[in-house]
């Protein structure tokens, strides 16, 4: 439990993934699925962020008028970060296409009506 | 959006965005900013287009001058960066040209041309999104 | 010497750059000439690339300006090598194939669309096997996702609309895993690089036991949605069946096995053998791999369409390569590299021959595809060489790994397992036979009604010919290239 | 030469059937002399080679210690490969005759020829794990053979037979690598493999040879997994013939001879006790054979019957392991399949003719087709074992086995087998010449002179085999030398 406080970011961000993976994975609505996807995303973007953090520490931008003692946060986890974002933006934004698609398909967006207009003669056993 | 004020506002409105995003991609590499930025308030202004000056602006940006503008960018983009790619490694050296001037904008080498392309790149794809979303067609 | 070295970064960017130009280009014939001169320009450049590594041993090479640790690095040793002979190989034949076959099922104006996404899925999936970098090959994963779902989507109806989205959702709960696996990696070393991490790793791990299993485990289900591992494979029949045939065969062939080179790096180079022996990964891993041969193969019996027949296989196909690598030892990961390039030859070819039979026939269900094979004998020719290699016929592959995979079981001490994969290989007969006899010897169902893949001209079978001759090669060559999978294992 | 023609009876009869469709499409007639001549030159070739060889291994593909595809000659593989030549022959002519009017010849004769040349492969392998290549192929071959009339019978059949080959085929592959595993050598060596009899682990032996044995005992038709045999009995009768006398279940047999004292060695299997288990289902297999066979009323199937029980005794000449017995053993797997394919093409013979299948129906037929139905009768009693029959010779060794093993209980039970073969063999020669006709039909058969001549030779090859029995004697004595 202590080390549930002290380490507060971390458990914050598992619950976070927590969340987005309960509503990616059993939420009928595919626009809530895809919110889902996108808490699930961002939890893991905290999750590496953080691990790049430094208490009083500054942004890692390089002057020669600085003392050099100082400490600078890890700029790494960030900029992965950024290509992170790219890729979940690009991935939500195929997903919302899709969702247009099925929505002109089957007139709905919920998963269970989909597949219940699908009729069951493909479904696996 | 078939409102006069609208429709006068745009004209000027428009231009002004353009300029600042180019603004913003021709300085990327000296200052905060950069292709990805600039693009996406490109992108913003065309949408804005878009949206008052429905029939044109599908005129004279249709899915085909899109699609060139884009592959294109992204060719060239590809070259310039696999030349520089290549370059690295088969000289083992880092790239000089890299060292940038403030305020002048011919310095730090391609990085201009790179950041023109992903200028575009950017701006049709978003563009081209918020097309799809609206209209469901190219 | 060092100009040899640059060979991967020249294919990836040559795929990513001929990608672009392929929608700017007017006509159908420009695109195929394009598409298949480029695919073929990297499999000769994947044939240098296993030379020069024969000559200097395994490399690595950095991509851009900045040295390892820092910046990304591809490594190049057998394995990679290999695997970049295969992929470019397969779609080779594939994209070949489907020069005459693809405007049947897309629409005329999506062709170069799909050559754009066919190269950059190529080229991601090399990166995912090149790379030395782990948030890189998380990145080149995701491409791999992008693209694959682009290239089921593109053939426009409902039932894809709703498999891609399936396997859309499958994806991205399987990337966020491996990100998340990655994420903890991190933490605990402070690397992404594959052989920083590992030196590091080989410190802390006694006293970050948990830590190890659990990103371990987050990044083995992670891969083992990408490339359905048992219970997580529930997206697969739905995108594979749905697909062009084109896409089916690359699917199945090649985007499935990207996640499993992938894996085999994490696990052999990233944490080594020793260190997941402490946990229970590898009996998990075991224990799916077999409930994947066994049920994968009961459920492909109960199918009717017989494209999910071949997908379910696929599924049984992937419960031999994830045994291969719970087992354990060098031996049944160098097994499972053999069968996965076993299985990739092979499930191309049934998929094409599928394929153009329904695309022929307009049948889909697999009893009506009674007496096909006087129709279309050489294709289901090809098709039964797939099968006897799936059932385990002596001399084709399919039966090399099989006979590899119970060697390494035995040395492993699970002799149990070794009844599992023999029922395993009598229960593929049971779904591959009945689609080959019907269509040999059943009572007609197609008469006259076939415009006669007899009179089909030559170079439109050729694709299958190659890939069935290269399958019956690499069982002739089987020592060999597990040879060379050894040497790509031990590096450092 | 480095023995690489020794490939010869193997890749030429293979050539052959794929050149058939090709021939087929220029000419229609030249299918029949061109099938005669492959089997004359097989026949030629295989004489030919093992007289000239002088390397007498070839190495047709070599993976790792396993993985080792080749060839060797040996007086067992020699005797079996002339003798599938020499009876392939016959079966070709009577075929030729048999088929005038069937449908898919060409199929038919593409597949016939090929599995003459896996057949030879099978005498000539030189492991273990080439021997389950080609046996694995067999199955492939004549399954469109068995299900040639394409019938939904024939269907359901040729799935039994599938289905049980390869569940056969998978035990013997287990079989194979867990021996494999524990001596890195499974090549044939007469006598036994050497290293065997330094391992002590008999729990682990005997576990193996019980499984390979069962596997090749489907092909064998050892009991639990016989029902194949009778269920194949829908295809045409000189494939019948070919799967009962020669080609399936003797290679079968000519395996499990290959296992027990090419792989095994008498030694270990008595050591390990394998013989013990693997004689109580033989035992009941010659008794269930010839009780099954009373109870059949379609000729054909009694006949099938009967090889099920026929072939316990060969089984039980290999698992007696003494001289005697595993003489008797060879010779009988000689004798039967002269005798057995003598019968099949008897009753191919009367179906062509007659369409008459069921034992009731041909009363008095014997009166109509003498020559067959008196050929039929000497076979009968060549089986059965009534002296001077080529039957008699064999069971006489088996005899002499059983109770030079101190095993009298088996001698006792081939007397007793020999009584139920009488029992169900004599009612079809009584019913064919001493009953008559229900009603009188004036019309008369004519058999097909490619059917008759071959029925007569095969008699007078079996007459002449129970008459002077002692070159082939002579020579599987020799074999039997090496091998104890």
């Amino acid at each position: 439990m202590d080390n549930l406080m002290t380490n507060y970011y971390d458990s914050a961000s598992m619950i976070l993934f927590g969340v987005g993976f309960m509503t990616l994975l059993l939420n009928n609505n595919l626009i809530k699925k895809i919110i889902g996807m996108n808490i699930m995303d961002t939890s893991i973007f905290l999750f590496f962020i953080t691990k790049g953090y430094i208490e009083g520490g500054r942004a890692p931008i390089y002057a020669a008028t600085q003392s050099q003692s100082q400490n600078f946060m890890n700029p790494l986890p960030s900029a992965l970060m950024l290509t992170g974002i790219v890729v979940a933006v690009s991935t939500t934004a195929f997903a919302l296409a899709l969702t247009i698609r099925i929505h002109d398909a089957y007139g709905t967006i919920e998963l269970d009506k989909v597949i219940e207009k699908r009729g069951l003669q493909n479904e696996q056993p | 959006m078939k409102s006069l004020i609208l429709k006068e506002v745009n004209r000027f409105t428009v231009i002004i965005i353009y300029m600042f995003g180019l603004y913003i991609i021709l300085h990327g590499h000296l200052s905060p900013g950069g292709g990805f930025a600039g693009g996406t308030i490109i992108s913003a202004g065309l949408v804005f287009y878009k949206l008052v000056y429905p029939e044109r602006s599908k005129r004279i940006i249709n899915k085909d001058v899109l699609m060139k503008s884009i592959c294109g960018a992204i060719t060239v983009y590809g070259l310039l960066k696999s030349y520089h790619i290549l370059h690295g490694i088969l000289n083992h050296t880092a790239e000089k040209s890299l060292s940038q001037v403030p305020f002048a904008i011919y310095s730090a080498g391609s990085l201009l041309v790179l950041n023109c392309c992903v200028g575009v790149i950017v701006a049709c794809t978003f563009y081209s999104v918020a097309t799809l979303f609206l209209e469901g067609d190219l | 010497m060092n100009n040899l070295k640059v060979f991967p970064i020249i294919i990836i960017l040559l795929l990513l750059l001929t990608a672009f130009v392929m929608p700017l280009i007017k006509k159908r014939k420009g695109v195929f000439f394009l598409s298949l001169t480029t695919v073929a320009a990297t499999f000769l450049l994947s044939a240098g690339m296993l030379r020069t590594v024969n000559l200097v041993g395994s490399y690595f090479i950095k991509v851009g300006p900045y040295e390892a640790p820092w910046g990304i690095a591809f490594h190049i040793g057998y394995i990679e090598a290999l695997m970049a002979l295969l992929f470019t190989g397969v779609t080779l034949m594939i994209s070949w194939y489907g020069v005459y076959s693809i405007h049947k099922d897309i629409k005329e104006d999506h062709i170069k669309y799909y050559f754009t996404l066919v190269h950059i899925l190529l080229a991601a999936l090399l990166g995912v096997v090149f790379t030395n970098d782990l948030f890189n090959g998380y990145v080149f994963i995701e491409a791999v996702t992008l693209s694959s779902c682009g290239i089921i989507i593109i053939k426009n109806n409902k039932n894809t609309s709703k498999a891609t989205f399936k396997y859309l959702i499958m994806s991205v709960l399987g990337s966020g895993l491996l990100l998340m696996g990655i994420a903890f990696l991190y933490a605990i070393t402070g690397q992404l690089n594959i052989i920083a991490i590992n030196n590091e790793l080989v410190k802390v791990a006694a006293s970050k036991q948990n830590i190890v299993t659990i990103s371990l485990s987050l990044i083995m289900v992670g891969l083992g949605v990408k490339s359905a591992l048992f219970p997580l494979h529930t997206w697969l029949p739905d995108a594979h069946s749905s697909a062009p045939t084109t896409s089916s065969a690359l699917l199945s062939s090649l985007v499935l096995k990207a996640p499993i080179v992938f894996l085999i790096k994490v696990i052999y180079q990233v944490y080594g053998l020793e260190v997941i022996r402490e946990t229970p990964i590898f009996s998990i891993l075991l224990f799916l791999g077999v409930a994947g041969m066994i049920l994968g193969s009961v459920f492909a019996i109960y199918q009717k369409e017989i494209k999910r027949v071949i997908a379910y296989s696929t599924v049984a196909q992937m419960g031999y390569i994830f045994f291969g690598i719970g087992l354990g030892t060098e031996m049944g990961l160098m097994v499972s590299l053999f069968h996965v390039f076993a299985h990739a030859l092979t499930k191309a070819m049934l998929f094409l021959c599928v394929g153009s039979m329904i695309e022929q026939s307009g049948y889909k269900y697999k009893d009506e595809f009674r007496g096909i094979g006087k129709e279309m004998p050489v294709t289901l020719g090809a098709f039964t060489l797939g099968a006897l290699s799936m059932v385990g016929i002596p001399i084709f592959p399919g039966f090399i790994s099989k006979w590899y995979f119970s060697i390494a079981t035995i040395n492993a001490n699970q002799y149990i397992f070794l009844a599992f994969i023999l029922a395993s290989s009598l229960l593929n007969a049971v779904y591959y036979f009945p689609i080959v006899i019907n269509g040999y010897f059943g009572i007609d169902n197609v008469k006259g009604k076939i415009y006669k893949s007899k009179y089909k001209p030559i170079k439109e079978v050729l694709p299958l010919a190659v890939l069935a001759i290269a399958m019956v090669m690499i069982s002739g060559y089987s020592s060999v290239l597990l040879e060379f999978f050894k040497l790509g294992l031990n590096i450092k | 030469m480095n023995g690489i023609n020794l490939l010869l009876p193997v890749v030429l009869p293979i050539l052959a059937a794929i050149a058939i469709p090709f021939l087929l499409e220029k000419k229609k007639e030249a299918i029949r002399p061109f099938i005669i001549g492959t089997v004359f030159l097989n026949l030629i070739i295989n004489w030919v080679t093992i007289s000239t060889l002088k390397t007498r291994m070839y190495h047709i593909w070599t993976l790792n210690d396993f993985i080792d595809v080749f060839l060797q000659v040996d007086e067992l593989g020699i005797l079996f490969s002339l003798l599938v030549s020499v009876l392939w022959i016959f079966t070709t002519f009577y075929a030729i005759g048999y088929m005038e009017h069937e449908k898919h010849q060409e199929r038919f004769f593409a597949f016939f020829i090929m599995t003459l040349g896996i057949t030879n492969g099978i005498a000539y392998s030189g492991n273990l794990f080439t021997l389950y290549i080609f046996y694995e192929l067999l199955t492939l071959a004549t399954y469109p053979l068995v299900i040639h009339s394409e019938t939904e019978e024939a269907l359901y059949s040729g799935k039994k037979y599938l289905i049980f080959s390869f569940g056969g085929a998978t035990f013997i592959l287990l079989g194979m690598i867990l021996l494999y595993t524990l001596t890195t050598d499974i090549s044939f060596v007469a006598g036994g493999l050497p290293i065997l009899e330094t391992i002590d682990r008999d729990q682990t032996l005997l576990m193996i040879y019980i499984i390979i044995f069962l596997g090749f005992g489907v092909k064998a038709a050892l009991v639990p997994f016989h029902s194949w045999l009778a269920a194949a009995m829908v295809a045409p009768t000189p494939v019948s013939a070919l799967l009962h006398a020669v080609a399936v279940v003797k290679s079968g047999v000519f395996a499990l001879l290959r296992v027990c004292y090419y792989v095994f060695g008498a030694d270990v299997v008595e050591r390990i006790e394998g013989n013990v288990y693997i004689s109580v289902l033989i035992v009941i297999t010659i008794l269930l054979g010839s009780l099954l066979a009373l109870h059949q009323d379609h000729l054909k199937k009694r006949l099938a019957y009967s090889t099920i029980s026929q072939l316990g005794y060969i089984l039980l000449g290999i698992v007696i392991l003494n001289e005697n017995a595993l003489l008797g053993g060879i010779l009988h797997l000689i004798n039967h399949a002269l005798i057995k394919i003598t019968l099949f093409f008897c009753v191919g013979a009367i179906y062509v003719v007659t369409h008459k299948i069921y034992i009731q129906e041909i009363k008095g037929i014997g009166r109509k087709m003498p020559v067959v139905m008196w050929c039929f009768a000497i076979a009968s009693f060549s089986l059965i074992g009534v002296p001077p029959s080529n039957g008699f010779v064999s069971k006489w060794y088996l005899a002499l086995g059983a109770l030079g093993a101190a095993k009298p209980f088996f001698a006792a039970l081939l007397m007793l087998s020999a009584f139920l073969t009488a029992a169900y063999l004599l009612p079809i020669v009584v019913t064919a010449f001493f009953q008559t006709a229900d009603e009188a039909s004036e019309t008369e058969y004519t058999v097909s002179k490619y059917m008759t001549a071959p029925i007569v030779l095969l008699t007078g090859v079996i007459v002449l085999l129970g008459l002077f029995p002692n070159p082939i004697v002579g020579y599987i004595e020799n074999i039997v030398m090496k091998l104890m």
